[in-house]
């Protein structure tokens, strides 16, 4: 029953297919190791290693994207293993792979994959991918009929990891990271913002929900969707060929979304970890992120984008990644100041009440760096 | 024999035990006592410490366990009193309870007075389907309930807001149709704008919440309402219509006087549920927008989880604690629901 | 070890029963409705009368269909295909896509059946332990003087409601001083927890049933001869049954609809039905599927509407708070 | 203050598997006092629901007044119904229990109500108890109150469904002469149901016998009691019950001789009295009834005694009750002064005048004599 | 089978504020009956239950067989109680309420245990009854199961507390025979709880008769019947009630004349009755007490005739009770068929050996004449 005794584990809070791959991944770890390694998966993560880690009960690595590191250093949830790791990272991984793991010179994981949101489309109802977002409003023009069930975009609108890219489009920044300053008032950030509120939302349905953005393109009744390798499969299962394209370049500027460096992280756990349980998770996190099938598997399968500098250019890891790639490129890595947790909730919130028309642009965005200064003190 | 037979049945039901007068204390202490001591072990312990973690300073979960706080004393209280946004979340607490309860009575009686009434056939069969809702996890009941009040056209209430558009739309051209020489078009503020955007308005999103608490609790209204009809004596009825009432006064002498005592013993007990409601809020919108319609719980995990603010998070649970108390204290005293206590 | 078969065949013996006389319904319903129609025809109920009666019917019906509306959507999104709950093309997917492969699926490839066995663990300890403090207690309570007893009493209606929202708030407190004690992750003692906060609601509403229990049958007993215990078992017990079932099916959804706790003290082999499907609709950080977790959903509802129905006189005796009219 | 008539009701339930009331005929004259009496499931209660307007007959007519209320709901007819168990509303007080009726069926003002009911209060003796609730008052003063709810409104007709079995005998004793002094008084038609004989004979002007859903026989008291048209009736009034022996029928020199089937019993009707009923008596098997205070000690008289062994000596104080051998359940009442005691083996016998014939298959009374008053209406 | 003593018996209640058991003395005889009768709230249920054990007395001594079972638990004494409400346990057939006493008191094994029960169930008619939940049964099969429940332990005692209080008049009448037969068969001591006096009287070979917890008088049943030792058992024993009339005493010529304050009423008593009664008649102010039945028509002759108006004429079957103006509630009890009508004028007189005289204050008789058989006690 309830016994804890179930070796070393590693948490993750993957979907269906990807934990089925980790699984399958683990098996080969596992081979012939004395101790072995479990995988759970996790509902709710955050929120559980926010309490299991402090009460020392949590795992030695989980996966999940970088943006949590600075917070992580500032509660001393994380491990440095700067010292244990018999990999040079610098040698190995991408420059804004490296950088994402590391934090005020602490290396706090090890990173395996890269990942963001693109343009995806419905061949069935667009003939070419549109190159810039003129074309595209056009064509979401056409088919954008609500009371038909018809809609023009599949796009969670207010959700900032999503909209990142237009919302940079004018070179605004949410946050910026070097100064350490809030951007969401910056003349760049609202422009970037007027932009999505004229040309995107006018598009999706009118429920900013997550499931609600989906069905649309879900049930072949949009030509595109914004979004990211998770969803790809889902799509596809539904029997839309979503296919892959860069996201539409933008008239004086360019879409410039967060990326996410998927990081296996060492937590606080491992420093009061027997020797065993320690080489297990170093083991683990080392040889998962160089070995040439897990990586080909998650390209391949979840799209997940290689950040090993052997792979990070292949070209023979198929369309879907490469699309991804072309995206990354245009992106920037999410800020995992701890400072950021504060901003996402009332940026959200903001953007919510745009997207409801119940406040203006430039108001929302001083309403909520005004909240966001406030928490920050 | 002066008092009828029941009487003396129930007043003889509510006598102590009169032969155990001999060795008393002991008898009943040894039965009563696991039940308190397990209560107590698990319930009141967490209590006490979350009434002291209330008076530190404790940021996020490390610094509980790791144990860096520091007593602050009240400081955790003097901050969340001039805190406005506890105070926003305090009135719409009430204001929740207040509305749900009062429309979870009204449809808890219609359903309990229609599922007992004599020409209804079947109403067993209906009382036994329609408390399917209690059984349902809540957090399942919610996320449906959330897809229904979805502000996209194709959500289920905008649906059916569209059909009556359509439905009045279509009346509206027969007459046009008949009268010929009249020029009808359908008035405007008959057609209902869609979509409609349930939950980015204040008041559609808190009436979202109270519609789907309703619907959570009306099962447990109507079984208690349904046993309490059910004793209600048929003469009482005979009677009433002797003297010349009718339905309604029926209604307002008899059934209703008869379900005081059950349903407001329901009510308490369902009001204190509201009061700590947190699932509704917060999956169908954080309890937004813009954390208008932050009930009490919600603000407090959201201060913990999100915000890391745990001692702060804990004093405005122990106030939440408190207030249930004191509701209940309130409601016990006021209602003699401790009648069972203090009679017996 | 005979006492227990005793019990199972006595269960079965009144389940049995119960389904015969739920079953029975529709050779009633059919003899009923021939009566009815006789009578109508010989002209001793007139039409008028009957198609009142058949309006309240229909009336009670259509309530019905609205309340459960939600039900029934979910239960044709678990049949449809794909993975919305929502879709552009009807509230309501096409009905000749219905299968039962989410079923299938929920059954056969999800981590249903061992979710099931955890919360039957737990459930299973919430209910046994509570009810075998609870039935002493409410019985003390009712028929025994001892010192403290109005303050216990006092305390317990106090404390009826303030489970639920307890949990959420003194989580952290709860997880903390669990993981102290090296108790996290532990199915009994997650039912343990359970029956402890189900204690004071379900003793409150099982001593007021037992108040209207007239003494004079435990007197009676006892001038038969009865000891202290014998009276219980043989006179107490039997007649409480009521009270007993209503308090069996709210100790019984304590441990088997919370998830909240469940979820921060288990890991995932131990997890619960509740916690696996809390799982699923979070599955991955941004998708729920539909189909599954309304299948999923359906399935672990079910219980809970059996042990309803069978108990279902039980519970609205059980339920009527003598002493409280008037 | 209506006569009342009732034609050919008839009651189902359950679809008609129940028969409660088999085509009843009644009629009440304005101001009288119709005692209503059977044994527990009759139809009493039925019968009085379906005046009231609470059931709907299933077939047959009821007038009220010269009004035919058949379909009228029971709020629109002026009647009041005192319930067996009172029925007060528990919530109200005394006062507003009273005023109940009125408000809902007059549109008398507040003032004058409460005048209305101040009066009645007085009248009833519960004018201090006007402000309590009905859970504060014994169960005499409900009687009183459950009474004044329905004097207050000066109804049309009276229903009382056993108002008294609740209540102890001194105190029912009490109240029995109180309901009858007041219906006197107010000179309103009441119809009174009982189960027990002794109220219903104590209270009626006329007295209606069901059994089984059916009118057996229906008449004034003494009319009923002296002459029963059916066993039924003989046997359910009078306390203690009417003695009955199965008898068969010899022709002997002097009259009749009516003998038991083991012959411990023989009883002969003189000559005269066989040829004034010679009509009457066709048959050669007779169930023969005679009424305990009608038995008398033989003393020493050898002319149709029957010797009796005493199995028990009841006193009840005025009288004692001497249960014989004679037949199952056989009593005779004798003045308590009468030294007899258990064991004892005594002679007695009884007038002819005094007996009476029951046909053994159909119960039927076959005399009908002494009927010099005014003859009882069999159904 | 036992004797049963109890010795200055005391019950007080709420700590003191309630007596509802005074010095009770009582000394009941192996297989004796004995029906205990007395107004609600007298303290005769209190009395049963301390002798069954349920109730513990706040002083005095119970013996039960020439044991002190004052201290005994009600488990531990061999007694059977039938309660009024007959308490059959809901949840056993008729068969496993009946087992169950044998079951708790006896180690007599299954079939012992089933001989017993079937053999009592045949006694008491209810074989076929075995297999029934008690809510199947009526309230007379109820009743027939309490008792068997209560006979086939065989106890020392039996208690009965207003066994049939619940019942209708016949079935209560067909019960008291039944229970007076079962008591005599099996000889098994009993103590009857009534307020029914003439349940108390048919039924007891000794009755006691209490009123606010204390001892009234006891006696047999005529005893207490023909010599009351005060007013209250006077009143309470006897239906209808004795007539009571307050008189003042005059001394005359011919011996003593008793008139009531307003004069209507006058009553000489002869000189010979008077001297015998001498040391007795001390006061000038009593209660006079005659029973209905002793009051007479008096035919013509005008030695102590009472004129009285007739209010009511109550016909009972076997006689009229005649309601008259002599005093509050002043009935005769005449034959059924003299013809007398409300409102007639008639004259009365009763035997001066017939009354009752009772002092004002204390209640208590005065004479004590008549008294051939055993002295009645007095507490
Ligand atoms: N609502 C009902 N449904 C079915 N049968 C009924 C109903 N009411 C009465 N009966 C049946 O009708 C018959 C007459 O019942 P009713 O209550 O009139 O008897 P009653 O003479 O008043 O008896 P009691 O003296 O016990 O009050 C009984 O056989 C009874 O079972
Ligand atoms: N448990 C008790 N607590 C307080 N007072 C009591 C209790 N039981 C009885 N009494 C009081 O004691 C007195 C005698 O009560 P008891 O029940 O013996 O009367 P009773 O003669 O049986 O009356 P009834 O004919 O109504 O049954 C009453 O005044 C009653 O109020
Ligand atoms: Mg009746
Ligand atoms: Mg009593």
């Amino acid at each position: 029953l309830g016994d804890d005794d179930r070796g070393t584990t590693l948490w993750n809070e993957f979907e269906d297919a990807e934990e089925e791959t980790l699984e399958e991944h683990l098996e080969v770890f596992n081979e012939g190791r004395d101790d072995e390694l479990n995988a759970d998966n996790i509902a709710d993560m955050e929120d559980q290693l926010e309490t299991a880690i402090p009460a020392g009960d949590g795992p030695g690595t989980f996966a999940w994207a970088h943006d949590w590191l600075g917070r992580y250093h500032d509660q001393e949830f994380g491990y440095d293993a700067s010292g244990d790791l018999s990999l040079d990272l610098e040698s190995e991984f991408t420059a804004d792979a490296v950088d994402a793991v590391q934090w005020e010179g602490h290396t706090y994981g090890v990173p395996y994959a890269s990942e963001t949101v693109t343009l995806m489309y419905n061949p069935d109802l667009v003939d070419e991918p549109p190159e810039t977002l003129e074309e595209m409003v056009d064509i979401m023009d056409d088919h954008h009929d609500p009371s038909n069930g018809q809609y023009g975009l599949s796009y969670p609108p207010v959700d900032p990891y999503f909209v990142s890219g237009y919302l940079h489009a004018f070179g605004g920044r949410i946050f910026h990271e070097d100064t350490g300053e809030l951007g969401i008032e910056d003349d760049e950030f609202i422009e970037g913002l007027e932009l999505l509120q004229d040309n995107l939302w006018e598009y999706v349905p009118e429920d900013p929900e997550y499931g609600s953005q989906m069905a649309p393109f879900n049930d072949g009744n949009a030509p595109f969707a914004i979004n990211g390798p998770w969803q790809v499969g889902g799509f596809r299962d539904a029997g839309v060929d979503a296919t892959l394209a860069p996201l539409p370049d933008v008239d004086g500027g360019s879409p410039t979304p967060y990326t996410g460096i998927q990081v296996w992280y060492f937590t606080a756990a491992l420093e009061d970890a027997d020797e065993t349980t320690f080489e297990t998770i170093m083991d683990f996190a080392e040889w998962y992120t160089t070995n040439e099938d897990v990586i080909v598997d998650n390209a391949e399968r979840h799209g997940l984008i290689p950040v090993h500098q052997e792979y990070a250019e292949s070209d023979d890891l198929g369309e879907d990644v490469e699309t991804f790639i072309e995206t990354v490129e245009m992106g920037t890595p999410m800020p995992a100041d701890p400072r950021m947790d504060l901003v996402f909730t009332p940026l959200e919130e903001a953007l919510e009440r745009v997207f409801n028309e119940s406040e203006e642009p430039a108001e929302a965005m001083e309403a909520a760096a005004e909240e966001i200064r406030g928490r920050w003190d | 024999m002066s008092t009828s037979f029941l009487d003396r049945v129930s007043s003889e039901g509510q006598r102590l035990l009169p032969f155990e007068t001999r060795n008393l204390n002991l008898f009943g202490l040894l039965l009563v006592a696991p039940g308190v001591v397990l209560f107590l072990s698990f319930m009141l312990f967490p209590i006490a410490f979350l009434v002291y973690l209330s008076m530190t300073d404790a940021t996020h979960a490390g610094t509980i366990i790791g144990g860096d706080t520091n007593f602050v004393g009240f400081d955790n209280y003097v901050d969340l009193f001039t805190d406005s946004q506890f105070w926003t979340s305090f009135g719409i607490t009430w204001l929740f309870l207040a509305v749900s309860l009062v429309i979870k009575i009204i449809v808890g009686l219609g359903l309990a007075m229609l599922l007992t009434h004599a020409r209804v056939v079947g109403k067993r069969y209906m009382r036994a389907i329609v408390i399917i809702p209690m059984g349902l996890p809540a957090i399942f009941i919610i996320t449906v309930w959330r897809g229904m009040f979805s502000g996209a056209r194709f959500g289920p209430f905008n649906e059916l807001l569209a059909t009556y558009n359509s439905a009045v739309s279509t009346l509206a051209g027969m007459v046009d149709q008949a009268l010929f020489f009249v020029a009808v078009s359908v008035p405007e503020f008959l057609l209902v704008d869609l979509p409609v955007s349930w939950l980015s308005g204040r008041w559609s999103a808190f009436m979202a919440y109270v519609t789907t608490e309703v619907w959570l609790a009306y099962p447990f209204m109507v079984i208690i309402i349904v046993s309490a009809l059910q004793d209600v004596p048929m003469e009482l009825h005979d009677a009433a219509k002797v003297d010349g009432a009718g339905y309604f006064h029926r209604f307002i002498h008899v059934t209703l006087p008869a379900v005081k005592r059950p349903v407001m013993f329901a009510s308490i007990l369902t009001a204190a549920t509201s009061f700590q409601q947190f699932l509704i809020p917060w999956i169908f919108n954080a309890g937004g927008p813009s954390r208008q319609n932050e009930l009490l719980i919600v603000y407090g995990y959201r201060e913990a989880i999100e915000l890391n603010q745990y001692a702060y998070a804990s004093a405005i649970m122990v106030t939440a604690i408190a207030f249930i108390g004191l509701f209940m204290w309130l409601a016990v005293r006021k209602g003699n629901l401790a009648e069972g206590v203090d009679s017996a | 070890m005979i006492a227990v078969v005793a019990i199972l065949a006595n269960v079965i013996g009144v389940l049995t029963t119960w389904a015969h006389e739920k079953v029975a319904w529709p050779m009633r319903a059919a003899r009923t409705a021939r009566l009815t129609f006789e009578q109508v025809r010989t002209g001793k109920r007139s039409v008028w009368d009957l198609a009142k009666t058949v309006a309240s019917t229909v009336g009670a019906i259509a309530v019905l269909v609205v309340l459960m509306f939600p039900i029934y959507w979910i239960f044709a999104a678990s049949l449809s295909e794909g993975a919305g709950l929502m879709s552009t093309d009807g509230v309501f997917a096409d009905p000749s896509t219905y299968n039962l492969d989410a079923y299938r699926w929920v059954l056969f490839e999800s981590a249903f059946p061992s979710a099931l066995l955890n919360s039957l663990i737990v459930v299973f300890v919430t209910v046994s332990v509570s009810m075998s403090v609870v039935i002493p207690g409410a019985y003390a309570l009712s028929r025994h003087e001892f010192r403290g007893r109005k303050k216990i009493l006092y305390g317990y209606v106090l404390f009826t409601q303030v489970g639920a929202g307890l949990s959420i708030a003194t989580l952290i407190a709860l997880y903390v001083l669990f993981v102290n004690f090296g108790l996290s992750n532990n199915l009994l003692v997650l039912g343990l927890f359970y029956a402890a906060g189900a204690i004071p609601f379900n003793t409150w509403l099982l001593k007021t049933f037992m108040d209207n229990i007239p003494i004079s049958y435990e007197e009676a007993a006892v001038i038969d001869g009865a000891s202290r215990w014998q009276v219980i078992r043989e006179v107490i017990l039997p007649l409480s049954k009521p009270g007993i079932a209503v308090v069996l099916v709210f100790t019984f959804l304590a441990g088997w609809n919370e998830f909240i706790v469940a979820q921060t003290l288990l890991r995932p082999e131990n997890y619960t039905l509740s916690v696996e499907l809390y799982a699923l609709a979070t599955s991955g950080q941004y998708d729920t599927p539909w189909t599954q977790f309304s299948a999923f959903a359906i399935l672990f509802a079910m219980p809970v509407a059996l042990i309803y129905f069978f108990a279902q006189s039980y519970v609205e005796s059980g339920l009527s708070f003598g002493g409280m009219e008037g | 203050m209506a006569r009342v008539r009732v034609e050919s009701l008839r009651k189902e339930y359950d679809v008609g598997t129940v028969v409660a009331v088999d085509d009843l005929n009644l009629e009440i004259e304005d101001g009288e006092f119709v005692t209503v009496v059977g044994p527990s499931g009759c139809g009493k209660t039925t019968t009085l629901r379906m005046l009231a307007g609470l059931e709907e007959p299933t077939s047959g007519r009821i007038e009220i007044g010269d009004e035919d209320v058949t379909d009228v709901h029971a709020k629109n007819r002026d009647v009041a119904m005192v319930f067996q168990n009172y029925a007060l509303y528990p919530h109200k007080t005394v006062f507003e229990n009273m005023e109940f009726g009125l408000r809902m069926s007059t549109d008398l003002d507040a003032s004058e109500r409460e005048r209305r009911v101040v009066e009645t209060a007085e009248m009833m003796d519960i004018s201090e108890l006007l402000e309590d609730k009905p859970d504060e008052l014994s169960g005499g003063q409900k009687q009183r109150v459950a009474l004044g709810r329905a004097i207050v409104r000066e109804p049309d007709l009276f229903l009382f469904d056993e108002p008294l079995s609740n209540l102890d005998a001194k105190l029912r004793t009490t109240m029995r002469a109180e309901i009858q002094r007041l219906q006197d008084e107010l000179g309103i038609t009441a119809v009174y149901v009982t189960h027990d004989q002794h109220e219903a004979m104590t209270m009626g002007d006329r007295i209606v016998i069901l059994n089984d859903g059916e009118l057996q026989q229906q008449g004034a008291p003494t009319e009923v009691y002296e002459n029963p048209t059916n066993r039924f009736v003989g046997g359910f009034i009078g306390s203690p019950s009417m003695n009955f022996i199965d008898v068969t029928v010899d022709q002997v020199s002097d009259g009749l001789r009516l003998r038991d089937t083991d012959g411990d019993f023989s009883f002969t009707l003189s000559a005269a009295y066989a040829t004034a009923n010679d009509a009457a008596l066709g048959m050669d098997r007779y169930t023969l009834g005679i009424r305990p205070e009608n038995v008398s000690l033989a003393d020493g008289q050898p002319q149709n005694a029957i010797t009796a062994g005493v199995d028990v000596v009841e006193p009840v104080g005025s009288d004692n009750f001497l249960h014989l051998d004679v037949g199952p359940e056989f009593i005779a009442r004798v003045p308590s002064d009468v030294d007899i005691e258990s064991g004892d083996h005594i002679s007695i016998t009884f007038d002819e005048s005094d007996i009476h014939l029951f046909d053994m298959d159909s119960g039927a009374e076959i005399l009908g004599h002494d009927q010099e008053s005014q003859p009882a209406t069999a159904p």
